[in-house]
């Protein structure tokens, strides 16, 4: 990685004159604290008493049998407080602002998972905080909107442009630009201008260096495999930086295929032939975008997929062919989803269902004394209004009508 | 002719104590209109114009200009559009016009293509608010190979070495950022902002352009003396939409005395 | 305890004939399974790579100010697997089950959490299972329906008696004594006939081991005071036995107070003058009833606190003096989960906000260099149509309406 | 006279092939119901009659009687209403009236005087299916002082060595349940019962009575030489719902030739 942020091509910091000092000063603090071995030992610390962490690695047996192929290990960030790999970062950058004397954070969200975990960083921390979120996205995520409001936040509604993720960086820069004194800006994956990429695969290689260890006691090897759903990317470096240094683990990178990525409506980067490179949102990567250089609207049943870019750090390690990348349709992840569920009573994300996906297409056909790992990135509660629509439950729509004229009547 | 003896020739011509930058957005709500608001521009003595092709993601701008993006992509408008506009418009009207845009649009047309091209089209330079000095290698010398200027952007928040370093780079004329913020909120004139508007002078001898929030005779008022051009942004867009086209010609003429 | 399942007066098997001999077996079982020093080691093994323990003692640095007495610390069973302290007690359960080479489990279930977690636990160890849920549970605690219905589980509405937790149980035990041969019942709490109790007991005894060796290593010493809800008690079990030897620290047990102790609406059997020694569910203890025997409607805004009698561990432990009982109303149970959410970004169940109450009531006339505990039993997710509810958030209900409007319309 | 003597009395006096006995829930639909009702089953021949005192825990029973316990409740039945209403039974009809009830409604009475008064009122006998000899000690010794059959039951789960136990604590007769599960289901009389019943006679001399999905005709005779009594429960309850106290006694009438 040079100065200037950038791996391979790809990265920068393509951002407003008005933010270059707010830039300079994160620079500088990130730099100190990653010199600063207390610092890392502090985050562990917090991370293992505040969250679950080491999150347990978990031999799936039932699954690996029905496949009949290599073991299937799941690593459970769906365990970490507020419910996904996304408490990692947040903590991390909560640690930074504190160091920097900030007094108020503001974060996007998608999934509205980064939304809770920044918002309860902030509560623990005694952060004002304003979460910026897509009209659609909450929509889809709602319960999540709930708790980040009684956790303290504000959550506004971004309906500019898509109304999902992207829209609510812009908006989230939007505020910084205004109030970059006190304020600090923290992006929920490694998206964005530098430092932002390298600083939040700084702090998500706990999930990484855990899963390396982990696998190594519990299979006596490394895993043949990883496996990890991308939406900026956050999960997948994570993990992936456990084993980035050993070729022999092939690393696989699964996007949102959506309703099939000869469709148009997908959020694949870098998967299918639909991406291109470009610079938007503040650095330089593989969007999709149309060839004006205009962003597309992206679809995925997961809100926290449906991204127009990509982490920069993963286009190089895409175009270096060092992570291969596939794509898992909204389909495929609702039925690996169902199966996850009843073979071993894990609830993925819709996000981290992409993962399994691609996981499971594979696994019958390497060798049983080899292994796999899937990160699981998050917990499926979140979902509860999206999965039990797209399971077309009828007992749940008849409760939510009931409901709803409970609600109406009075 | 470049940017910078453009104004130098206006400053001196006309005698004026302060020049006039509008703003508009291509294609919002069409082009049609566009034309129209640029002829009331001109005739009533707008002395620039920064004509914004529109972008997806227009993250350094405020809700206004914002929508304005949008709509003008929902339209269907497109940079080829924009582009072929542009010519037409610089043709018919004798004083400098500018690109505003982000940089992915140039990215995606090829950086050396759309200098070349913008040049052909006899625009005067580029203000492209995601674009630093940090990443501009081949922007830049692009900029100084086809005489286009690159218009830098001073702020509130950007320090006197910054400000110097900037300039380095820039040439035409400095939009210097009146506050923090995006596009569209009104600025108050204190004693902090003539500070920076000194430090400004201070850092260069390009002329300084002050935009954000100049909305009305008396903002621009305050600026003569301490500015060479007041930009009016978000205002005229607003003013188009609530009161139409023919409206835009009156409010210009107020705006100085 | 005697050999007949008793604690001081308190407890037995009043079983029905056709159980005897399940129950002999079970008690062999878990004789056995509590003689081999193996079966804890992999018990443990299990709790720490499929759930995630030792879950966290969080010391709550915010709320310690806020009260400004002794030190607060916070179990965090909210961590684990499927959010509750349940996993713990349905795990060691479904190890007995395959020892005993039954194929199915049922269970009854009150705010959910126990009918998911058995529900997960089946997933995994691949048993059949049903769950007998109340009418009016079910209201309570839909998404937990949906979760066990997806985890592969059937759900039975149970609409007899007063609709909720002790009416599941009868229904339990009437499929139970229908198919004992292929049949468990995973019972959810310290209740029920022997070796229930104890069972569930020393599976939960877990959280008060960790508990103990955590908050020594953390804060140097033994805690002043323990809080834990009590429902059927298994949470409170779980970490009172960490301390029971240690009779400098005073044990606190605080019941569902719902409307208040004199509304003759709340759940207290202990706190309080309404409760009285009776025998029903198969056990003795103190029960909820009228002066003929008959059992209370029971209320709470917590449903897994909604039940009319008490662990017969814990009716003994307070006769002796050793666990202090305490109730904490409704209302006071949503401003302690409002601070707390505020405080320390962490979100309670509702059952759990009520050991904060009491914790928060003493707290404060507890000398600085004293450290109290806190049972967070489970995590507050579940509760979301509840808690919306409870603080009549206006923006959840125009969710809930547009929604049911969207199913109605299709 | 106790109840072993009563029940030889019966079958030795009227020489029948099986006797039968019947279950009412007190205070379902009503008291004035299950006067009724009495009437009809004693005039047509039942030879002993088991009245639930209800319980809101009725852990042991079928939908059928669960209803009809948490009915009888809801309409106000009290304890005290059920044991005057059996004082009044006892009093005019000349069979052995017995009480089924959960063991709580003792413990609340306190069991002494619950004993004391179920003696007073010429009750026969007391089936408490959550009180097994384990836990019994106190009532098994009162139901001697107060010479009330404590009656045992059996199931098809319980091994050879286990029924002897039991009934060693019996008297009166042994309630065999014939299936597992709980009231109200049917049961399939198959090798598999017989071997149950046969297990059961070698376990006591005492009489067995079956019950649990007992209901017409063919399973009362199905019975003759393995039992000495056949227990009808929720089968009475269900048809005085559907069609009234009077079509009980033709029911009853029907099961014996
Ligand atoms: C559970 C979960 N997994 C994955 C993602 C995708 O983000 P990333 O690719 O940065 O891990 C999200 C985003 O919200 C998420 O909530
Ligand atoms: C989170 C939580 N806490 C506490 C309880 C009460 O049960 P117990 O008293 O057995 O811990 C329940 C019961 O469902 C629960 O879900």
């Amino acid at each position: 990685m040079s100065n200037k942020g950038y791996f391979g091509q790809w990265g920068g910091a393509f951002i407003p004159e008005v933010l270059f000092e707010t830039f300079q000063e994160l620079k500088e603090a990130f730099a100190e604290a990653r010199q600063d071995e207390q610092f890392w030992r502090e985050y562990v610390n917090l991370m293992s008493t505040y969250s679950c962490r080491p999150t347990p690695l978990t031999f799936a047996e039932n699954l690996t049998r029905h496949f009949g192929g290599a073991r299937i290990y799941i690593k459970r960030e769906d365990l970490n407080h507020t419910g996904a790999h996304k408490a990692n970062n947040v903590m991390g950058q909560g640690m930074l602002v504190k160091r920097m004397g900030k007094k108020r954070v503001i974060a996007e969200t998608g999934a509205g998972q980064h939304g809770v975990a920044t918002a309860t960083m902030a509560a623990k921390f005694g952060f004002e905080c304003t979460i910026y979120m897509g009209e659609e996205d909450i929509m889809r995520q709602r319960p999540n909107v709930f708790w980040m409001e009684k956790l303290g936040a504000t959550v506004v509604t971004v309906t500019s442009g898509t109304r999902t993720l992207k829209d609510a960086i812009n908006e989230a820069f939007r505020d910084w630009v205004t109030r970059m004194d006190d304020t600090h800006y923290v992006l929920g994956t490694v998206c964005g201008p530098h430092p932002f990429p390298e600083m939040v695969a700084w702090f998500q290689s706990i999930i990484g260096q855990e899963a390396n260890r982990q696998i190594q006691e519990q299979f006596g090897a490394l895993p043949d495999r990883v496996y990890a759903c991308v939406g900026g990317g956050s999960n997948a470096m994570g993990i992936f930086q456990g084993f980035l240094d050993h070729p022999e683990v092939e690393l696989v990178g699964v996007e949102a295929g959506g309703r099939g990525l000869d469709s148009g409506r997908h959020a694949s980067r870098l998967a299918g032939t639909d991406g291109s490179a470009g610079v938007a949102q503040g650095y330089k990567t593989m969007f999709l975008q149309n060839d004006e250089g205009q962003m597309q609207d992206t679809h995925s049943v997961a809100a926290g997929l449906d991204y127009v870019g990509v982490s920069p750090i993963l286009a190089d390690l895409w175009e270096k062919g060092r992570v291969r990348f596939e794509a898992a349709t909204d389909e495929e992840v609702m039925a690996a989803l169902d199966l996850t569920m009843k073979k071993e009573g894990l609830i993925p994300a819709l996000e981290s269902s992409h993962a399994f996906v691609q996981a499971f297409k594979e696994v019958g056909d390497i060798e049983t004394d080899k292994a796999v790992i899937i990160n699981m990135s998050g917990r499926g509660d979140k979902d509860i209004f999206t999965i039990a629509h797209a399971f077309d439950d009828p007992s749940w729509k008849e409760f939510i009508i009931a409901k709803g004229d409970e609600y109406v009547a009075r | 002719m470049s940017l910078a003896e453009d104004i130098k020739q206006i400053q001196s011509k006309q005698d004026k104590k302060i020049l006039l930058m509008t703003h508009i957005v291509l294609g919002y709500p069409s082009f049609e209109v566009n034309r129209g608001v640029v002829r009331q521009m001109v005739e009533n003595g707008v002395d620039l114009i920064e004509m914004q092709i529109p972008f997806s993601e227009p993250m350094a701008d405020g809700p206004v200009i914002v929508k304005a993006n949008q709509d003008a992509l929902e339209n269907g408008t497109t940079v080829a559009q924009c582009l072929e506009f542009a010519a037409e418009i610089t043709e018919t009207y004798d004083i400098p016009f500018l690109f505003m845009t982000y940089y992915n649009i140039l990215f995606k047309y090829g950086e050396e293509d759309f200098f070349k091209k913008a040049k052909k089209i006899n625009i005067k330079g580029l203000i492209v608010p995601d674009m630093p000095p940090e990443e501009g290698e081949t922007y830049f010398s692009r900029a100084r190979k086809y005489e286009l200027a690159p218009i830098m952007i001073f702020a509130p928040t950007s320090t006197n070495a910054r400000m110097k370093n900037l300039a380095g780079y820039g040439d035409g004329f400095i939009y210097c950022v009146a506050r923090k913020g995006v596009t569209g909120t009104q600025t108050s004139f204190d004693d902090e902002f003539n500070n920076y508007i000194g430090r400004c002078r201070q850092a260069t001898d390009l002329p300084l352009a002050v935009g954000f929030g100049i909305s009305a005779r008396e903002d621009v008022d305050y600026l003569i003396g301490k500015a060479d051009i007041a930009v009016i942004g978000t205002k005229t867009i607003k003013l188009v939409e609530k009161k139409g086209v023919d409206s835009v010609g009156l409010f210009i003429k107020g705006l100085r005395r």
